[in-house]
């Protein structure tokens, strides 16, 4: 019958159908996280209903909408922006299907749409980026000069990665944010403005990118300019992609702010709980940490992605 | 020999065929998806596909009326992104009462459609350049309000987006769905029993001669612009409805999107020659590819792409073939 | 001076040196050139190096402007070829091996022009409407890049493929030579060979051109392949300059940085006349403001209404109906220029 | 006759082009209730005269006064309104829309707002039917031949109640009957006291409809006469500013031609379902075949199959004895066949490109891209067809949408003379051509055939048929219904009775 919907449903053989709605594949980092969540449903034994929004919002709407109509037992989603979603998590509701959010919340003020949140903090993971260049320039008294490479203009982790440096470092006025410009997550763009920051300020002390990408194209800057990247300007960024990793571990990077997208395994276990009717925290932060360049000397050789 | 015998005697004149093969292969495709997904084949999933597009239909019908005139409005989205952004910021930020937000967003829509317009007209400059800097300047004008997404809490606002409006049985339809309808017929209205939606069409045939012929041009190519503003505004303020936020990157490459349904609509870029009723065709089969590619969902986000793509190219093929095979 | 001033270019090359002169305003330097290892080093090299894969890309989007159509696909063929590539090479036992860079770039661009060859049937032997036809292959061919790239990011490490778009040759960026090279090679096809006019004729009005005798469908199959070729070689520099293939953002938009340069250089829309000499001016002035954007410190929230702007005094500059209607409105009698004046063109 | 006051009055127009004066101190009256020719060569001004006064064309100097008032209008649409209807000379209409709309768009009948679709159609089709035309007034435009269409757009002109009605060649796609039917309206409105002004290159239909002329030459005024009392002989003196003497009219009938000569094309039971019926017909060398018929017989139709532009469902073509597809143009001039379509502004010319680059255009094409034409060839060949037929401006390097319409159709011309064809098809060549380059063109025809060119040879007036073709193929409702040799006893009578009668046998 069209009315019994929700957790019995599809599965009639007992196996869990969820519908996963993804934000598209921009990043490496996305690839990722889209792997980590395949695998994961593979050896869970869930059977994984995928969807690529395209980086658009109104295409995960639809996508969940449409899982709503296929009867799916749990809905997960990792939400293009924050905002904006309560109808259809409330459709949902009504459908008596669990909803799980993954690596980003939603700013809605009832609670009761969504079983719970997994992911990480970007403002934190700002914050932790600024932590280690105070510490770094503890002790010096000079002006420190810091470009930032910002993300894409008005996403989410361009915003917060933005604003909880910005936090930090706000603290000390020898910290000056001398340019910022957004590179939109990719080495080329990176490497574009960084090229244009290096001819319009001659002493620049430290890089700040958003993510790795973007780092890693302005070291190409920095070495055409005929500076070395880690040592004349240092450089942090976040994420810590493979590619990243590699160039921290040979001091091109001083220092990477971990954002991990290995979010499956986790995803799983708490899907099978929700679907169960147990009782999962509202919030599981993901397990992430911080590289300095002895740390990815270490890590690099079990890296997965 | 201007129309093609059917079985049955009757006459349906050539200028139809290409939205009757539109609306014969959305049936097929239709009908493809009910026998390949389980689910698929209800009523509620072509309800599912206008509520879920309700916005993108009413941004095309204003791009059928630039198109029809040989012209092109590329700056739609970034319109219907900055309306949400307006509306948010000022229901949100400032706490106005949402009626009058909503004529002031309809009245910015329009009157950027009505500057473009002037500009294309008066200084005879190209329309895909004056729309493309009308798309860079509404997008600059959202993050210079704010880069952040602004949820909008007010409860007009929600009450509207979450009203459902019951059909027979289980369907339902969204309040947006009603509007978006209005707006199509109204435009259908104008376009085919007024004097502005024939101009259109003469536009569209042959500035020249309609200049020669002393139809008011300057009016009339001024008006779809102005058309277009509005219809984006007020997508953005059914997006507004939909997401229940105002955000810079809503809507990004909406403009392809509503192209690419007018096109599919059976309407010539070169304008002069279509019908709304194409258009409403092509925003469904749109949606309608969509729908298919979440309910195969087992596709990374490559083979989405590929799939569309191709479901795209199938689709434009067999529409061609349709319309050029009958003598 | 008179003469110049009627040039067609004038408005677009005003412009450009505008821009100059409000980056030599900001940025010390800005004009100086020096010679660094071996080769040449600065803003306005970096405005030419940045811009070569933009100029390649109009070059290609300027002769199917002028059959008419358009090509929306050129910044996916941009990232299928540098993908391909890319992944080429990476697999590649010697990255550094000559024989195995070339072998890549063959590669690349003979799917860069089965691509393109795929659009110009689409659009000359189906009949599709161009837009809608490179629509497809711009929504399908992103799909094809990553999944040549299997949704990574592929990174190499050849220093062979770096020359293409970061290297130097003669004191010269590789890219800006390559771009020279095409330049040379389009304008003779089209101003030397015959091609330029049998392509301004079919755009001028296709059937009148069939009924000349023209075989417009190769024509246009070849301007589609030529564009999807330039595209291409674009995308090799593009990955080659950041030695990775990012088959989810390279040449991403693209196609209408290309347009935009296309039309700005004094091309219509509509088909028919082309200048090749405007487009690479076009391209150089949507580069020199990208350059202009990040080192005056224009903020990111704020960079799309200085694009805005900047576009549409372009557009108005090189609008003779709007410089008519400017010199008007400043009180100039009209009989003083009876030289001007024809309102609406209309053939006789 | 007392002149009454002029209802329309320039005097003193200037008009420059980049390059061109188009019109130097030109004054104009028109009187209420006269038909007014306006006389001049190919490119003399007249257009331009008319769309001066229609505001289509800023002045550079001089006065426009209607009914006395100094009037200067800033479009088409107030000239309009103020009561002057014009018809301009290319068919200036939307092929898209239905004839009915384009008789009557922009002031459709309508009740409270919304268009009465029928009330308009029935009008229409009364219009029309005033004209006696029977064309299905909701078919699209397009659908209808250049005859059709230049109807319409006379129809749509003298549809409203207008003070002065302009008719810029409008009877230079019309049949002999056509025209009569224009001239009968023409004279009713003359009677209700509207002025027109006419423009023809037809010096009878001038002197049969006209009251007074004014002839322009070089877009100077040479002056205004009354038609009564302007000969002929006088008339295109003044037009050409010489004796007639230097245009000796080709007398009588063409020469004989070689007997045994082969065929070099021949249609065996070509046809295309809806175009034509499958004809055969066979054209020699230095032969010079007539296609005559009413409009919309199938003339076009028949050389556009010859020439490939429309694909045949049946029959062949056969050149030199072996059948070779024609599914191209392309294909077709291969051959050596060439097509110079009537329809020169959506078939024949590239308005955006030059004259140069328009004449040498299918020489190019058949040479291919990567041949290119030498410049110094393109030089000997466009001076030499600009100066043969007269071409005006003589710049190779004129935009040809500037050109006058009499001139582009030499444009077109010379773009296949130069290609040296051996069959020359030519559509209404001589369409909106003055006097003396018709009978330039007639003479360049006939000297063709005589170096061993074959041409078809479609036109119109049937005196010029006649004066051309060695045989006289006629049509009737897309029917081949009979071959005449032009002999002593074929005369226009003889050949209008065939088109009549000729579907009954
Ligand atoms: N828009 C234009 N730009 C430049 N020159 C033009 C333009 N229109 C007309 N001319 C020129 O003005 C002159 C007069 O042209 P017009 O069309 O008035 O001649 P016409 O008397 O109507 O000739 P025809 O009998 O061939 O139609 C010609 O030399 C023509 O080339
Ligand atoms: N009554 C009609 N209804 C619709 N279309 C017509 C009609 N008569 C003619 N046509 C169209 O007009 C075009 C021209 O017709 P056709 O070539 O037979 O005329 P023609 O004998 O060359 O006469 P002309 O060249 O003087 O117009 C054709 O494309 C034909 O389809
Ligand atoms: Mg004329
Ligand atoms: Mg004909």
């Amino acid at each position: 019958g069209c009315g019994s919907g929700g957790s019995s449903g599809a599965a009639g053989d007992g196996k869990i159908t969820m519908g996963f709605a993804q934000v598209g594949a921009e990043s490496g980092w996305r690839t990722a996280n889209t792997t980590s969540v395949r695998e994961a449903a593979g050896k869970a034994g869930i059977e994984l209903k995928f969807s690529d929004a395209q980086q658009k919002q109104e295409n995960q709407i639809k996508a969940i909408r449409s899982y709503i109509q296929q009867k799916v037992d749990v809905i997960a989603f990792s939400p293009v922006v924050e905002s904006g979603w309560d109808t259809v998590l409330k459709e949902a509701r009504n459908a008596k299907i669990p909803v799980i959010l993954t690596d980003r919340a939603v700013d809605s003020t009832d609670t009761s749409l969504y079983k719970t949140f997994l992911g990480s903090d970007f403002v934190e993971e700002g914050r932790k980026a600024g932590k280690w260049l105070v510490e770094e320039y503890g002790d010096s008294k000079d002006p420190v000069n810091i470009v930032e490479l910002q993300g894409t203009t008005g996403s989410a982790p361009a915003n917060d990665r933005k604003a909880g440096f910005a936090e930090v470092i706000g603290a000390d006025p020898k910290f000056k944010v001398v340019a910022s410009q957004t590179g939109d997550f990719t080495r080329a763009k990176g490497k574009e403005v960084m090229e244009a920051f290096l001819k319009s300020n001659p002493d620049i002390d430290v890089l700040y990118a958003h993510n790795d990408d973007m780092g890693l194209g302005a070291i190409e800057a920095i070495e055409g300019a005929g500076k070395v990247p880690g040592k004349d300007i240092k450089i942090i960024t976040i994420d810590a992609v493979r590619d990243g990793m590699r160039a921290l571990a040979d001091g091109k990077i001083n220092y990477i702010v971990e954002c991990s997208p290995l979010l499956g395994p986790q995803l799983m276990d708490l899907a099978k709980k929700v679907v169960k009717g147990e009782q999962v925290p509202a919030r599981v932060v993901t397990e992430e940490t911080t590289f300095t360049q002895e740390q990815a000397k270490q890590a690099l050789p079990t890296r997965q992605y | 020999m201007t129309t093609i015998p059917l079985t049955g005697g009757r006459q349906i004149p050539r200028k139809y065929l290409p939205v009757l093969v539109t609306a014969a292969l959305f049936a097929a495709m239709f009908v493809a998806g009910g026998i390949r997904y389980e689910g698929f084949a209800t009523g509620q999933i072509v309800l599912n596909v206008l509520i879920d597009n309700a916005f993108l239909l009413v941004v095309a019908v204003g791009m059928t009326f630039v198109i029809l005139t040989g012209g092109i409005d590329l700056s739609v989205g970034s319109v219907v992104a900055l309306s949400t952004m307006i509306s948010a910021s000022l229901v949100t930020g400032l706490g106005w009462p949402p009626l009058p937000v909503i004529a002031l967003v309809l009245a910015a829509g329009a009157a950027l459609g009505f500057a473009m317009g002037a500009i294309i007209h008066y200084f005879e400059i190209q329309p895909f350049i004056v729309t493309l800097a009308g798309m860079f300047l509404a997008r600059g004008l959202c993050y210079t309000i704010g880069t952040d997404s602004v949820p909008i809490t007010d409860e007009t606002f929600t009450a509207f987006a979450q009203t459902r409006l019951d059909l027979v049985g289980e369907a339902w339809i969204s309040p947006s769905v009603v509007i978006a309808v209005a707006v199509v017929l109204v435009a259908a209205y104008v376009l085919h029993y007024t004097r502005l939606g024939r101009n259109v069409y003469a536009l569209g045939g042959s500035e020249q001669s309609a200049l020669l012929m002393g139809l008011p041009v300057a009016r009339t190519k001024i008006a779809v612009y102005t058309i277009s503003g509005l219809c984006s505004a007020l997508g953005g303020v059914l997006l507004s409805f939909y997401m229940l936020s105002g955000y810079g990157l809503h809507a990004v490459g909406m403009e392809l999107d509503a192209i690419a349904a007018v096109v599919i609509g059976g309407t010539l870029l070169t304008g002069g020659s279509g019908y709304l009723l194409g258009t409403v065709l092509g925003v469904l089969v749109l949606g309608l590819i969509q729908t298919m590619i979440s309910f195969e969902g087992t596709l990374s986000s490559w083979w989405t792409k590929i799939f569309i793509g191709l479901l795209l190219f199938a689709f434009i093929v067999l529409q061609r073939l349709g319309a050029v095979r009958r003598p | 001076m008179n003469a110049a001033l009627r040039h067609r270019l004038f408005w677009p090359a005003l412009v450009l040196v505008l821009l100059i002169l409000l980056n030599v305003l900001f940025t010390d330097g800005f004009l100086s050139i020096q010679m660094r290892d071996g080769h040449l080093y600065g803003s306005v090299i970096d405005i030419f190096r940045f811009g070569a894969p933009l100029i390649l890309v109009a070059l290609g989007m300027t002769l199917v402007i002028a059959t008419g159509g358009i090509d929306l696909s050129v910044g996916s063929v941009v990232a299928v070829s540098g993908a391909l590539s890319c992944l080429w090479i990476s697999g590649l036992d010697d990255q550094d091996s000559v024989g195995g860079v070339l072998a890549a770039v063959g590669l690349a661009l003979a799917l860069s022009l089965v691509l393109g060859a795929w659009n110009g049937l689409l659009v000359a032997g189906a009949g599709i409407q161009p837009i809608i036809a490179t629509l497809i292959l711009m929504v399908a061919g992103r799909g094809l890049a990553q999944l040549i790239a299997d949704g990574q990011i592929i990174t190499v490490n050849s220093d062979p493929y770096k020359l293409i778009g970061g290297g130097y040759l003669l004191t010269l960026p590789f890219g800006v030579i390559v771009v020279l090279a095409v330049l040379a090679l389009t304008a003779f096809l089209t101003r030397r060979l015959a091609l330029g006019l049998l392509v301004e004729s079919v755009g001028g009005n296709a059937e009148a051109s069939r009924l000349a005798g023209i075989r417009s469908r190769g024509v246009i199959v070849m301007v589609y392949t030529f564009a999807a070729l330039c595209a291409g070689i674009a995308g090799l520099m593009i990955s080659s300059n950041v030695s990775s293939a990012d088959g989810n953002n390279a040449g991403l938009w693209i196609e209408l940085d290309a347009i935009l340069a296309v039309v700005i250089g004094g091309t219509s829309l509509s088909g028919g006349r082309f200048s090749l000499g405007g487009t690479v001016l076009g391209a150089l002035i949507i580069q020199t403001l990208t350059t202009t954007i990040y080192s005056i410190g224009v903020p990111p929230e704020t960079t799309l209404l200085f694009k805005a702007l900047v576009v549409t005094v372009v557009c108005l500059l090189q609008s003779p109906a709007f410089r008519a209607k400017a010199f008007r409105r400043r009180g100039r009698p009209r009989a003083t220029r009876p030289a001007a004046g024809e309102k609406a063109r209309v053939p006789a | 006759m007392a002149a009454p006051d002029p209802i329309l009055r320039v005097s003193g127009i200037c008009k420059q082009f980049p390059g061109v004066n188009a019109l130097t101190d030109v004054d104009f009256r028109l009187l209420p209730g006269e038909v007014h020719a306006l006389m001049g060569e190919n490119g003399a001004g007249k257009s331009t005269l008319i769309k001066v006064l229609t505001g289509v064309h800023d002045v550079d100097a001089g006065e426009i006064e209607l009914a006395g008032t100094r009037v200067a209008f800033a479009g088409p649409l107030e000239a309009q309104r103020a009561g002057i209807s014009t018809v301009y000379q290319e068919v200036n209409l939307c092929a898209n829309l239905s004839v009915a709309e384009n008789i009557f768009i922009g002031r459709e009948p309508r009740r409270l707002g919304r268009i009465r679709w029928k009330e308009m159609r029935r009008r229409a089709a009364e219009l029309l039917a005033r004209l006696e035309l029977d064309a299905d007034v909701s078919a699209p435009l397009a659908a209808c031949s250049p005859a059709v269409q230049q109807m319409v757009a006379i129809a749509r002109a003298v549809a409203v109640d207008a003070r002065v009605l302009i008719l810029d060649e409008p009877t230079s796609s019309l049949d002999a009957g056509e025209v009569a039917q224009l001239f009968r309206v023409m004279r009713r409105l003359k009677e209700q006291g509207i002025a027109i002004l006419f423009v023809s290159h037809f010096l009878d239909q001038v002197y049969e409809i006209s009251d007074r002329m004014t002839i322009l030459r070089d877009g100077r005024l040479v002056g205004e006469y009354l038609t009564a009392e302007l000969s002929q002989v006088e008339l295109v003196g003044k037009m050409i500013g010489k004796e007639l003497a230097d245009l000796e009219r080709l007398d009588g009938k063409p020469k004989e031609p070689n007997e045994a000569a082969v065929p070099v094309v021949e249609a065996r039971g070509l046809g295309r379902a809806g175009a034509v019926e499958p004809f055969t017909l066979a054209i020699h060398e230095a032969e010079v075949v007539g296609l005559a018929g009413l409009l919309g017989s199938g003339r076009t139709e028949v050389a556009r199959l010859l020439f490939g532009a429309d694909r045949a469902d049946t029959g062949e073509v056969v050149i030199d004895g072996t059948p070779v597809p024609l599914r191209t143009p392309r294909a077709a001039t291969g051959h050596r066949i060439a097509f110079c379509s009537e329809n020169r502004r959506t078939e024949g010319l590239i308005a955006d490109l030059t004259v140069r680059e328009n004449i040498i255009l299918a020489l190019q094409a058949a040479r291919g891209w990567s041949r290119p034409v030498p410049r110094r060839r393109q030089d000997e060949l466009v001076e030499k067809y600009v100066r043969a037929l007269k071409i005006n401006p003589p710049d190779p390097d004129h935009l040809v949408k500037n050109l006058s319409g009499g001139n582009q159709q030499k444009v077109l011309l010379a773009r296949w003379l130069i290609v040296e064809p051996r069959l020359l098809i030519l559509d209404e060549p001589t369409r909106g051509i003055d006097v003396g380059a018709k009978a330039e063109i007639q003479r360049l025809v006939a000297e063709l055939s005589d170096g061993g060119m074959a041409v078809l040879f479609i036109s119109a007036e049937l005196e010029e048929v006649l004066r051309l073709s060695h045989r006289v193929a006629v049509l009737r409702d897309r029917r081949l219904v009979a071959e005449l040799p032009n002999d002593a006893d074929l005369t226009t009578d003889v050949l209008m009775r065939t088109i009549a009668s000729g579907a009954r046998s």
